[in-house]
């Protein structure tokens, strides 16, 4: 019941906007392209968010995963260019190539693999050193941001055959979707169901206690940053995907919206506390937000104004509710 | 669909989409008077969405997205980025909504829109160098600053400075260019280092856009080298106007945001209406100085961000 | 003897945190099937030697063998693969999650689909263990809506079920009602008739006496002495802890109270305490005494302004006040040393000088800028006064032993010269040492005329140190007692009915 | 002894890389000039840097400095250029107007003035809701910067005339070097010799203490939130003075430098430790380095990695000192 209320809020809003929007712009918002385009544009960030949530419950958090995005892309991207083929010339030049299933699969994989690699750095430096995760991730934000513009100069990978994560269906389904769906069904589980799960809430509840109980706390929280940092790597790809192009500058000031969204979503910045269903629907929420304001031609400053009010009043409602529960 | 018909009422009037690189720019502002005004007088309503910053592809993607599902009958579109927005464009085209593209160009064939309305900025860079070899007499040493890293308008207009110093006048050196973040505060920094690990050889500089264009000039007044170190800037600004007045600025660039703005609205209407429309249509930009000075303010008062 | 016969043989056990030598070539052997109690003033090193023992602290030097082989405990899960459980000092549950869960963190029950965690197996565990002993807990209940009580239950639950060979008990009692550790003990008892070793960390001389077979005491990092139990008594142990002996432990009574200066009448708040009434004369020391969660703290929150009043008011000389916050308590001369020093006493990592003065500044006429040099010597003074044992007073308070630290909250409350104090719990975790030092200062401030109400769950304190005792059950006041005229029974009688 | 070692540490890399740069660029990192122009540079994110490490000190964070910046500017120059008699025509369009003495005091008044107030607004979000800081202040970010992007559309106001504190010099000193020394000797004696400066300490220690002691801790945190904001707008009229002109866009992520530099000098980011020194230092750091990075002729990209290293490495550092004193 108390569970079922803290979800309570968000989906309201999140139902609120909705009808909203279709009272506004009922014929705008309310296709199937429309509805569509916003979960695939919030599949992007909602794969971001579940790592984040899973970051959030355990008391940390991850200011990286913006510019992580932004590296991660373009590592792939360049990993793929060159299993495609390329010539290190063309690569940075960007000549248009074909890409092979195999370069466009080791792609990807490269991809996931540096924000894999990536975050366990993060998780490394946060327990071997026991530095606090705000400050190593504020640091690997500017490492990450240098790296992705280092890489080739600023410029961006041009890997316009790679279309399979945009435009591809899987039975109809947009394989981005397909994807995300895949990774909310295991992580759902994985955080609810399993032992792994378990350990996040109580590390994030209380971290003596988790250690005590034999868990071990630190390879937990390394495996929480290193996932984080995978699912930021197949967000990137699907990115770069949509793009047809790594962009080194992907990603930047995302890490606000995905905090943003999951905190919504009722995660506790404290720790131990927090759900995905909570997590979906926040993410959701900034996304529908953000497209009915659009087609109710709403300029983005007034955009930037509401969504920064969304957040203080959906953190204030839910303090509200907590503290009358007591 | 509707079908469009220009001359329709108040109410039924069509919707033409205008999406630039960025909202948050003054630029793009005048820009958008431009398409308000050609629209008004052709008859269409006209929506004005786009990312607030100009490095931010996805929403710009998104803005594309929202505008299609708006059901606009035509859409002008100022990309960001050269690769990322060629999918959308293509998609539109699909969809049998003609699309103009503004200010900076695009990757994708020539068939996947109408027309291309831009400043024609290799050129423009060509002019400024042209303006600082005559300020510094045809020899010496300049400097660039740049804008952030990977805007094709403002790599054109760095490429064309270049390039045609080298052509043109072998005796002037290039001998530092640097990046910036793109602010006011980080363009008058960068030059300012420039000018100090360069002290005393700088004859000349040349900035690329409005923010590093006040940023250096700035750099150049805190450093007591106004008049000194001559300067050129692209796009224009009151503070450089000032400077020009002073004669601390050699002159000014200037693009004519207005008219791309208006040029890009009449082109996708012609588009829309079957017309034919040049692949290419090349905005001139003007140049500033002194003398011109108080005949520009009267005629292109927008255009200078007045 | 044999090394077979022992469950439990610490060796030599070095450990040093930077300067501080905690253990030093410590030697300490548990008997199978016996309660061995581990003795030592505050900072002696008990909690150190235990966390070496459940993996938390890795030695400097030393070995471990239990059951007869040597285990080497990298982590707290090897040592409670061998069979070692662990009741830690402080609450060591995670908050947010239920008590089954907390029953079983580290070791779930895992259901036929792989990696999936099966909690009605767990729920179902927990609730037969709780039948078997005798708990009213509800296994899905969050730990956060537990009494501390409850708390220290759903601990002793999670030792329970790892059904271990060794359960440590690091001062169990401390939160428990008499009533709740009189339970424990007869479960210890039944521990121990099952075969298993359990080792009993307690501040409280009369537990130890009632339930230990052996008796070992700490000194400084090392094992001073090391005896069966029935070879020592209480006397004894206090000489070995402190290296003197120590006489008349309550300081004697010799106060003729004055007028009356607090009236309480129909104190309630929302959080469930009501009908609150007493009045305290100058010079007088009146007790509290319940059981946990009888509604003590709750009313000294009342009086100190920290929970606001639903109804009731407060008199203090004759004057009404309202105190809203604990800064209004503190101007109307009122004090609290509350019950959990770190929660709500202590700044560890600032200096004890700064935490000596924080409520102090404007009553010492710094209410703006500080003065250094009279800041230093007040701080002294009162440091002196109260024989805190500090290296300078700008030391970070977290270099200070617990009954140090306990010393630098009184001298601030005596440095604020409030006319009303509240001691709640003053002596929680304090060795007898301390102890005895704080009640002496109890007493030297009701001599100088103050009123003072003082909260405690030990009842021989209660007798030893007040003029007369209020006794709380269920939020309301049940009984207004003269020491003199009652009896430890009696007391109890009222608090649990 | 020990407090000096904590302070060392940041100071010998301030003297490390001061010393790096004075051997590879002598010529040019060393001379008057260029020193007083980091100095000056410098005193922008020093001035924001002192409210934060306040703010640091009680346990809190304000991600919003940077949009605030770029708002008070705007509301600043805004009523510079009405009280300077230009109609709100000319102001929209930027026309040059002269400024009484009187108007840019008013101004100034006023970004320091609308900075004070946010930071009041945030402060009793925090207090009253009982908000996390680093939510109230991530949406506070978000709604300053469409607000200041709303007040002129987007477009900058030119204030040309405004150049008192820039060029401006009091007895040959820059005003905005001497407006710094004073925020610096005031606050760092508020810090260590006030009441005040003992409470920030308290409540970043242990806020129920500090309750339980007395201290008003809501008035003092929204003491601390507004003087951060007041500081935050007189940072902003610099900022503005300096580029004669301002800029919606000013300050953008600007946040992220100051909570490094306030970071690198020591302070906890849990609260209860930090001085006014270390913050100097720090902000020197950054800003020694950038310059002569830039000197040196080392890409923007470059610089980004280093200061990310240099963040990390500075916690790790100090992490590592506080262990083995233990
Ligand atoms: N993590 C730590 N870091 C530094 N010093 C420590 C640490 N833990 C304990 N100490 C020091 O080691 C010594 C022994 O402490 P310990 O907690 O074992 O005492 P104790 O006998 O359990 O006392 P108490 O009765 O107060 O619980 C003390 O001086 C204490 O300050
Ligand atoms: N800080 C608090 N917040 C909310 N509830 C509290 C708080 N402190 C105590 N309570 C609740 O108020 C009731 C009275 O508890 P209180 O702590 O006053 O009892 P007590 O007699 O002092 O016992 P103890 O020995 O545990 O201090 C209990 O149900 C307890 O759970
Ligand atoms: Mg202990
Ligand atoms: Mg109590």
């Amino acid at each position: 019941m108390n569970k079922f209320a803290k979800q309570l809020l968000p989906f309201c809003s999140l139902i609120f906007v909705f009808s909203l929007w279709t009272f506004l712009v009922p014929h705008e918002f309310l296709t199937t392209t429309n509805l569509t385009n916003v979960l695939s544009r919030s599949s992007v960030n909602m794969m971001m968010a579940v790592g984040m949530t899973f970051v959030i419950i355990t008391g940390g958090i991850d200011l990286s995963v913006g510019t992580m995005m932004g590296m991660c892309g373009m590592m792939g991207a360049l990993v793929m260019l060159l299993l495609g083929g390329a010539s290190w010339a063309d690569v940075a030049a960007g000549t248009h190539i074909s890409l092979s299933f195999g370069a466009v699969a080791g792609g990807i994989l490269a991809g996931v693999g540096c924000g894999a690699f990536c975050g366990w750095v993060n998780g490394m430096l946060i327990t071997r050193l026991r530095l606090a995760p705000f400050i190593v991730t504020l640091g690997a934000m500017s490492i990450f941001r240098g790296v992705s513009l280092l890489v080739n100069n600023g410029k961006p990978f041009t890997v316009s055959a790679f279309t399979q994560l945009d435009s591809g269906r899987l039975l109809g389904i947009p394989v981005s979707v397909v994807l995300l769906a895949a990774v909310l069904v295991v992580m759902g589980f994985v955080l609810k169901y399993t032992r792994f799960g378990r350990y996040t809430f109580a590390i994030g509840s209380n971290v003596d206690t988790a250690f005590h109980a034999g868990v071990n706390v630190r390879r937990l929280l390394v495996s929480v940053y290193a996932v984080t940092g995978a699912l930021t790597g197949l967000a990137a790809m699907i990115t770069t995907s949509r793009a047809s192009s790594a962009q080194p500058t992907a990603g930047l000031a995302l890490e606000l919206d995905i905090i943003a969204a999951v905190i919504i979503g009722g995660c506790s910045p404290s720790g131990g506390r927090g759900t995905l269903t909570g997590t979906i629907i926040g993410t959701l929420l900034i996304g529908v937000l953000r497209n009915g304001l659009t087609l109710c031609g709403i300029s983005t400053n007034w955009q930037l104004v509401a969504i920064g009010l969304i957040i203080i009043l959906a953190v204030a409602a839910d303090q509200m509710a907590t503290r009358r529960e007591r | 669909r509707k079908i469009s018909s220009p001359q329709g009422q108040d109410d039924a009037r069509p919707l033409i989409a205008v999406i630039p690189k960025g909202t948050a720019s003054m630029w793009w502002e005048v820009v958008r008077q431009g398409a308000e005004r050609a629209s008004h007088e052709l008859g269409y309503e006209m929506i004005w969405t786009g990312p607030e910053q100009e490095t931010d592809r996805e929403k710009q993607i998104q803005a594309v997205e929202d505008s299609i599902a708006k059901r606009v009958v035509g859409i002008v579109l100022g990309p960001n980025d050269a690769q990322a927005l060629v999918r959308p464009v293509e998609k539109i085209k699909t969809l049998g909504i003609p699309c103009v593209i503004i200010d900076s160009g695009i990757d994708a064939g020539p068939e996947a829109y109408a027309s291309f309305a831009a400043t024609d900025n290799f050129a423009g860079g060509a002019d400024g160098a042209r303006r600082l070899a005559a300020a510094i007499n045809g020899r010496g040493n300049v400097i660039i600053t740049k804008f952030v890293q990977n805007s094709a308008s403002t790599d054109a207009r760095a490429e064309g400075f270049k390039q045609t110093l080298a052509r043109e006048f072998p005796e002037i050196k290039v001998i530092a260019e640097q990046f910036t973040l793109g602010t006011v505060e980080d363009g008058r920094q960068k030059t300012e280092d420039l000018l100090l690990r360069n002290k005393g050889q700088v004859d000349g500089l040349f900035a690329v856009n409005q923010p590093v264009s006040v940023g250096a000039y700035k750099a150049i007044q805190s450093l007591g080298l106004a008049g000194q170190v001559k300067m050129v800037g692209f796009d224009s600004d009151p503070v450089l106007l000032e400077g020009i007045e002073r004669g601390e600025v050699a002159a000014l660039i200037v693009q004519n945001p207005f008219e791309i703005g208006y040029q890009g609205v009449r082109l996708v209407v012609e588009a829309i209406a079957n017309r034919p429309v040049p692949k290419a249509y090349p905005i001139p930009s003007m140049i500033v100085d002194r003398s011109n000075l108080a005949e520009m303010k009267q005629k292109f008062p927008a255009a200078l961000g007045l | 003897m044999n090394t077979e016969t022992y469950a439990l043989r610490m060796e030599r056990i070095s450990k040093a945190f930077g300067a501080v030598q905690a253990l030093s070539q410590v030697t300490f052997q548990v008997r199978p099937a016996t309660v061995h109690a581990l003795c030592g003033e505050n900072g002696a090193g008990k909690s150190t030697l235990m966390k070496v023992l459940a993996g938390v602290y890795q030695p400097d030097a030393g070995e471990i063998h239990v059951g007869g082989q040597r285990r080497v405990f990298a982590t707290p899960g090897d040592s409670l693969a061998a069979g070692i459980s662990m009741l830690y000092q402080e609450l060591d549950l995670a908050e947010h999650m239920t008590v089954f869960e907390n029953v079983f963190l580290g070791r779930e029950l895992m259901s036929s689909i792989p990696w999936k965690v099966d909690r009605t197996a767990m729920i179902a565990k927990t609730r037969a263990l709780c039948k078997q002993y005798g708990f009213e807990i509800d296994p899905e209940s969050l730990i956060s809506s537990l009494t501390p009580g409850q708390c220290q239950i759903a601990e002793l639950l999670k030792a329970l079920m790892r059904e271990a060979r060794i359960i440590v008990m690091d001062e169990p009692t401390s939160s428990l009602s008499e009533s709740e550790a009189t339970r424990l003990f007869q479960i210890v008892r039944e521990l121990r008739g099952r075969g298993l070793s359990i080792i009993y960390i307690s501040h409280r001389m009369d537990e130890v006496m009632d339930l230990a077979d052996d008796i070992s005491i700490l000194r400084d990092g090392a094992v001073v002495h090391s005896d069966r139990a029935r070879n020592l008594d209480i006397g004894k142990i206090v000489k070995h802890m402190v290296g003197r002996e120590l006489a008349d432990f309550y300081p004697p009574r010799s106060v003729s109270p004055g007028p009356v200066y607090v009236e309480v009448s129909g104190l309630g708040t929302a959080e469930g305490i009501a009908d609150i009434g007493f009045e305290i004369r100058r010079g007088e020391v009146v007790g509290m005494a319940g059981l946990v969660g009888a509604g003590r703290t709750e009313t000294a929150r009342a009086l100190f302004g920290v929970q606001p009043l639903l109804t009731g008011d407060i008199r203090l000389g004759g004057r009404r006040v309202a105190l809203r916050n604990p800064a209004d308590a503190i101007r109307n001369g009122v004090a609290l040393l509350t019950e959990d020093r770190k929660r709500t006493g202590l700044c560890t990592q600032l200096p004890c000088s700064w935490n000596l003065m924080l409520p102090n500044y404007e009553r010492t006429g710094m209410k703006h800028v500080l003065r250094r040099s009279h800041e230093q010597a007040l701080c002294l003074e009162y440091g002196a006064k109260t024989r805190t044992k500090w290296s300078e007073p700008d030391a970070p308070m977290s270099s200070l032993s617990g009954g140090n630290q306990q010393k630098v909250l009184i001298a601030r409350w005596l440095l604020a010269d409030a006319e009303f104090i509240i001691f709640d719990e003053p002596t929680r975790g304090i060795d007898v040492g301390a102890k005895r030092e704080i009640y002496g200062l109890i007493n030297e401030l009701a001599a100088r005329g103050k009123a003072i109400l003082m909260i405690s769950s030990e009842l021989p304190e209660l007798f030893g140190v007040c003029d007369r005792l209020l006794v709380m059950r269920r939020g309301r006041l049940v009984g207004r007692l003269n020491v003199s005229q009652t009896t430890p029974e009696e007391v109890m009688h009222l608090a649990a009915v």
